[in-house]
């Protein structure tokens, strides 16, 4: 019988396989971040479902909030257009996207055929922000710190990776 | 609670909510030429209704009768859905916002609150957070430089002070120890020396308050912040394009985000719905509300006034200020807050 | 609760010492290097004291334990320091004349450039001496081991733009590597049988073990092949080699590492393994055997020599055979003892014959000297002293524990007593020998000029002119000091009072092989062997002082023998010729022309070829292109995932 | 009730989509999205084990590979300006010239 849990899965995962494949198949960038966006949007939803209510708020803050309307506004500063149909590499055609399928087909039979069928209820595992805070400042303090360490320097990288390299300075005639 | 009766309390709900809302952002709009006229010496709308009551109602017929223009050469899909995902997302988030302790009908307890989520605020910076969509895909499909520029501003300053607007509400959550906003109300009960009340404006949450204030004049793009559509630059920046219902639209989504960024405020700061409660019971009911809706209309009298009072900034002042001054001092306040709670 | 003598302490500061003279040194003044050098010796000599002290009121042995080392299943090694009687000897005798040496060394090094690298070694050296001697197991005791035998090495080769002195460093190195490859092969036996290092376990695990008289067995294995690592150590019969090229160090390094300590570790290490010794007679059969042949064999070669530092390498060699000599019979205490009194009397020689070499300005040849006397008193007198002492007269400290042996000895076999005695005549002789060439008759050699190594050691302005000159009181003062030692230091084994502190070591177990045997037999003993070592300097004085034409004719009438004795009977071209030359031929004509080349190098070419051929034909994958990477990535990827699959199918 | 499975190929085909659009698509900003289409398909399965195997950490580990991505976007979208303010285009395949 189709419970509620499993109607709300497969919406949420057909909104997410329909952005995905949105995503490959517009060739326009702004509709494949917003494609991006829906996959994401959904997933916050499937997050809801396994009762990871924190991680989907934070999907959909970070990932959703911030990351890619980065994307938006990278492709609106660099007023990204419709993409080429340039001659790419042969490697990916012939060898990538066979393997790619060959790979996936494997690993979802090997899933669906030898991971049980023990089912994982709606909010099975509750993850509210005081339980997942008390893990990252206790047992994963020390990872915890090191990102935001990376953060920073991924910071100060973007900034200097983005911003104008400079002219050439002025020689101060004393 | 049968769940036909849930879900028929939750439609009922929804249905006071956004009409309430509608009509609190149209007489917004009318409050504020009001006063700005009142500050500059003018009398604002006079000519429908009295004191010019009627005027939303007049605006609103305006915009849906005249001609939907469509310009040449946008980008259609996402000039037609941009100024929807800015009102949707708008109105969206209003529905995590209680407004009133819960009351009890027929011996059902019913909570004054469309929805009654455990990560409340989370939920509604998550929706806000959406919102720039509207504006940034407004301003890239106008295929204007004017909107490009403005949905570019807007989707860099909105980024940029989003991070200070959260920064300043962790210090009322180290201190309520909840996300949900209701939790956070409650906290806020009782005084201080039995007159101060024991709002987090009151118990240390000073600057975090100001940090929020100045990020959410940034996030609803209102003066002094405004730069997204700043008349004298850039005609009228991302909905330069756009008019009639479409325009409305961005009209109402940034009044709605107003009204709830107010909410925000009262909830996390003024202690919600708190107040002296005197009276019968049915006056004891009502007031709750009635504190709540005042200490909003304090708030968007604030921003009017704001509004009316200072000029905007440059750009490189706004992204210098938020970056430099506001997310610092937003920090500070966290750490000061988590120091002081510890402790 | 036994008091925390905190003994490591006493390694650590020279370490400290070595380390701050190694890496500051260089910019540093002599004035500075040489407090460091003398402040980190003088305290770990200061703080043996102290610990000695202490041990007085406390019982014995004491254990230290540090820190892990080795884990590995049941089997453990710690570093842990151990402190029993037999060590408290050896540590004081270490820093002791470590200290007096590091003074002396003051003075003799002075003039030399590398100034601080001689002290950062110095005291490299006191610290692993320190370890070996403290240690409480075989494998700390093998660091010790292995590090005085890099720090000799290092202070061998210490002029090493001088080709002989490097040559010599390396000699030393890669002969003692014979032994230790015995001493390893030991601990690889104790490991496998007795699971464990450390001495006190080994030991226990040892003691029920019977005696293996009727046949060679496994404590027998371990006993010889201890001695073959202890023969490398303190140079024995058949790799005693080393030791007279190591006379091309500094004299203060030969005084220290080549005479008083660390030549003496194979003697410590066999006495501190003579719980293994005694339950092996074969084995200690050996080790007598060796000492003898040794302590004769060297003493033939001292009477020969004409360099005063080989002289006084030889009678070292042969001093050491004495030492093995004892142990092999048991007298494991007479052994210690003399390496006491050894270590007095043999670097008051060192020093004295260093304190003449920089009197004559570098002249090393007896030959050239004589009438020095007169010259350098001060050296003259406490080398006399010495030279007494090491002769066996009454009542310096060499005659004490020379006649304990010799009586021990007599006990076992009047063999070895007979040799012993012969040996003792003729190191008579040789040290007599040395003496009166080097400081009686008429000064031989020539006004000094600026020739011989040693000049660049103490060249100072005094050797421009040709006057002997006595050497400065901050190398009498050690000199003075280890005479009065050499006097008196063999009155602590009157009565077998040494003996006696030494029994919780080595007496408890030991079976009372020696009966008190009636003091009469003792007293002739001990009075033919000061009549012998009387007639031999006797000897000495007519051949070299009354007589001086006579030692050639005699030279001239033994004529093939005394070649033979003279070139040291010609074993170190034996070995050359034995060992080297065919190592060095097969090297290059098997292992270089035939492995190296053939093999090695053609095999590297022939894989740098290859890599380059497969290279050039793969780089075309390196197209340049994101999206092809990624596509070799995901086929890549499907490849692996394929295989995992297959390889789970499969099982 | 939903098998665990159903996550796990749910995620596998967003997985599998993020790495077809790597390899089919030519510009850089879609390429760089396909990469956190990957991601987010490794989330899903994160919280999925999380919740079968009741373990927090997965939901850690999730919050983890968040803040890197952003990180990452942050960085990645700064040199893709930079690489568009050199070679004035966005098409992986013309942006080539490191190799042999």
């Amino acid at each position: 019988m189709l419970s509620v849990h499993l109607i709300l899965f497969l919406a949420f995962g057909a909104v997410a396989v329909a952005g995905a494949v949105n995503l490959l198949a517009q060739t326009h960038p702004i509709n494949s971040a917003l494609s991006l966006i829906a996959v994401m949007a959904a997933l916050a939803g499937e997050y809801m479902l396994l009762g990871a209510e924190f991680l989907a708020a934070v999907q959909v803050i970070v990932y959703a909030g911030a990351i890619m309307v980065l994307f938006v506004f990278t492709i609106m500063l660099l007023n990204a257009g419709v993409e080429e149909r340039t001659k790419g590499s042969r490697v990916a055609t012939m060898f990538g996207i066979p393997g790619v399928l060959l790979g996936s087909v494997l690993l979802g039979w090997v899933v669906l055929r030898h991971s049980g069928t023990e089912a994982v209820a709606a909010g099975a595992l509750p993850g509210a922000p005081a339980v997942i805070g008390q893990l990252l400042f206790h047992e994963f303090l020390l990872p915890f710190e090191i990102t935001s360490i990376l953060i920073l320097i991924a910071i100060m990288g973007a900034v200097v990776l983005a911003s104008k390299p400079p002219s050439a300075p002025a020689r101060k005639v004393d | 609670m049968p769940i036909w009766l849930y879900i028929l309390a939750s439609v009922i709900k929804s249905a006071i909510v956004l009409v309430v809302l509608l009509t609190a952002v149209a007489y917004t709009v009318w409050l504020e030429r009001k006063v700005v006229g009142h500050m500059q010496n003018r009398w604002g709308p006079t000519r429908v209704g009295p004191f010019g009551l009627l005027q939303p109602l007049a605006d609103g017929a305006k915009f849906l009768f005249k001609e939907d223009l469509t310009p040449p050469h946008v980008y259609r899909p996402l000039y037609i859905a941009a100024p929807l995902i800015a009102v949707i997302f708008a109105l969206t988030s209003i529905s995590m916002i209680p407004f009133g302790n819960s009351v009890t009908i027929a011996g059902y307890s019913i909570p004054l609150q469309v929805t009654d989520v455990n990560t409340g605020l989370l939920v509604i910076l998550g929706i806000t957070s959406i919102g720039v969509y509207g504006v940034a895909l407004a301003g890239w499909s106008s295929n204007n430089k004017y909107s490009l520029l403005g949905g570019l501003r807007a989707s860099a300053q909105m980024v940029s002070y989003e991070i200070s607007l959260g920064l300043s509400l962790v210090g009322v959550l180290i201190m309520s120890g909840s996300f949900s906003l209701r939790d956070i109300v409650n906290s806020q009960g009782g005084h201080f020396w039995g007159f101060i009340p024991r709002w987090n404006i009151f118990t240390g949450q000073f600057i975090g308050f100001f940090c929020y204030l100045m990020a959410a004049y940034a996030e609803t793009n209102r003066i002094p912040f405004d730069l997204p559509e700043a008349e004298t630059e850039l005609v009228a920046g991302y909905h330069t394009e756009y008019s009639a219902m479409k325009f409305a639209m961005f009209f109402m989504a940034e009044y709605a985000n107003m009204i709830t960024v107010a909410c925000l405020a009262t909830l996390l700061f003024f202690g919600g719905w708190n107040g002296p409660l005197f009276g019968p019971a049915i006056l004891q009911a009502i007031l709750p509300v009635f504190w709540f809706g005042a200490k909003i209309f304090a708030f968007l009298f604030l921003y009017i006034w704001v509004r009316g009072t200072l000029p905007r900034f440059r750009y490189d002042q706004l992204m210098a200020f938020g970056w430099k001054f506001l997310l610092p001092l937003s920090l500070a306040n966290v750490i000061a807050t988590a120091i002081a709670v510890a402790w | 609760m036994t008091p925390n003598l905190n003994l490591w302490l006493i390694p650590i500061l020279p370490l400290a010492g070595a380390a701050i003279n190694g890496f500051l040194g260089k910019k540093s003044s002599r004035t500075a290097v040489s407090t460091v050098a003398l402040f980190f010796s003088g305290a770990a000599f200061l703080w043996a004291l102290s610990v000695a002290w202490r041990c007085l009121s406390m019982p014995l042995p004491y254990q230290e334990y540090l820190a892990h080392w080795i884990r590995s299943g049941s089997f453990s090694v710690d570093f842990a320091f151990y402190l029993d009687q037999l060590s408290l000897v050896m540590l004081l005798v270490v820093t002791g004349v470590g200290f007096l040496i590091h003074i002396y060394s003051v003075g003799y090094m002075w003039e030399d450039p590398s100034y601080y690298r001689f002290f950062a070694y110095l005291n490299l050296f006191m610290f692993f001496m320190l370890t070996l001697v403290l240690a409480n197991n075989y494998l700390v005791m093998f660091i010790g081991w292995e590090g005085v035998g890099l720090a000799s090495y290092l202070l061998i080769g210490f002029w090493f733009t001088k080709d002989s002195a490097a040559s010599a460093g390396k000699k030393a190195f890669i002969v003692n590597r014979i032994g230790d490859f015995g001493f390893l092969i030991a601990l690889f036996l104790i490991i496998q049988h007795f699971h464990s290092l450390a001495f006190t376990q080994v030991f226990e695990r040892v003691a029920p073990i019977a005696s293996e008289t009727a046949g060679a067995g496994l404590l027998t294995t371990i006993g010889i092949l201890l001695m073959v690592g202890a023969c490398g150590k303190s140079a024995q019969i058949p790799l005693y080699v080393w030791l007279p090229d190591a006379m091309e160090g500094p004299t203060p390094v030969s005084a220290l590492i080549h005479a008083a300590t660390m030549v003496t570790a194979g003697v410590y290490m066999v006495s501190r393994s003579h719980v293994i010794f005694e339950r092996a007679p074969i084995a200690l059969t050996v080790v007598a055997i060796i000492g003898t042949l040794t302590a004769l064999f060297a003493a033939t070669i001292g009477i020969t020599q004409t360099d005063i530092k080989k002289v006084l390498a030889y009678s070292t060699v042969s001093q050491l055979g004495y030492m093995f000599m004892a142990c092999g019979v048991g007298a494991f205490s007479a052994g210690i003892f003399h390496l006491m009194t050894h270590a007095f009397f043999k670097g008051l020689l060192f020093l004295a014959a260093g304190s003449v070499i920089h009197a004559v300005g570098g002249e090393q040849d007896m030959r050239n000297m004589g009438g020095l006397r007169s010259y350098i008193p001060w050296t003259f007198l406490t080398m006399g002293i010495a030279t007494l002492a090491i002769s066996g007269i009454p009542p310096f400290a060499g005659f004490w524990s020379k006649d304990e042996i010799l009586w021990k000895a007599y006990q076992e076999s009047w063999i070895y007593w007979l040799i012993g005695a012969v040996t003792a005549f003729m190191t008579s002789f040789y040290m007599f020998r040395l003496l009166f060439m080097t400081f009686f008759g008429d000064y031989r050699g020539l006004q000094v000029d600026d020739h011989g190594h040693a000049h660049a050691a103490h060249g100072h302005d005094a050797h421009g002119h040709g006057e002997p000159h006595e050497s400065p009181w901050v190398m009498l003062g050690p000199l003075v000091v280890l005479a009065v030692l050499s006097t008196v230091g063999g009155l602590v084994g009157i009565g077998n009072r040494f003996e006696h502190f030494l029994a919780p070591v080595f007496g408890s177990e030991f079976p009372q092989r020696v009966t008190e045997g009636s003091g009469g037999a003792e007293l002739l003993l001990m009075g033919v062997s000061v009549l012998l070592a009387l007639a031999g300097a006797t000897l000495a004085y007519i051949l070299y002082v009354s007589k001086p034409y006579l030692p050639q004719k005699i030279a001239d009438s033994l004529g093939g023998f005394y070649e033979a004795v003279l070139h040291k009977y010609y074993v170190d071209e034996i070995y050359a010729a034995i060992f080297v030359k065919p190592l060095i031929d097969g090297s290059t004509s098997i292992l270089w022309q035939g492995v190296d080349r053939k093999v090695i190098d053609d095999s590297i070419n022939d894989a740098a070829d290859g890599a380059r051929h497969v290279s050039d034909e793969v780089r075309h994958m390196q197209s340049g292109n994101l999206r092809s990477y990624a596509g070799w990535i995901a086929g890549g990827a499907a490849i692996v995932i394929a295989y995992m699959l297959w390889l789970g199918v499969s099982r | 009730m939903v098998p665990l499975s159903y996550y796990l190929v749910l995620s596998g085909i967003l997985f599998a989509c993020g790495v077809v659009g790597f390899l089919i698509k030519r510009n850089i900003i879609t390429i760089f999205m396909s990469i956190e289409l990957m991601l987010n398909g490794v989330n899903l399965s994160f919280v999925a084990f999380a919740a079968h195997w009741h373990a927090l950490a997965g939901q850690v580990f999730v919050f983890f590979v968040m803040v890197v991505a952003a990180a990452e976007a942050a960085v990645g979208l700064a040199i893709i300006i930079a690489v568009y303010r050199n070679r004035e285009t966005l098409n992986v395949d013309q942006v080539n010239l490191l190799k042999l």
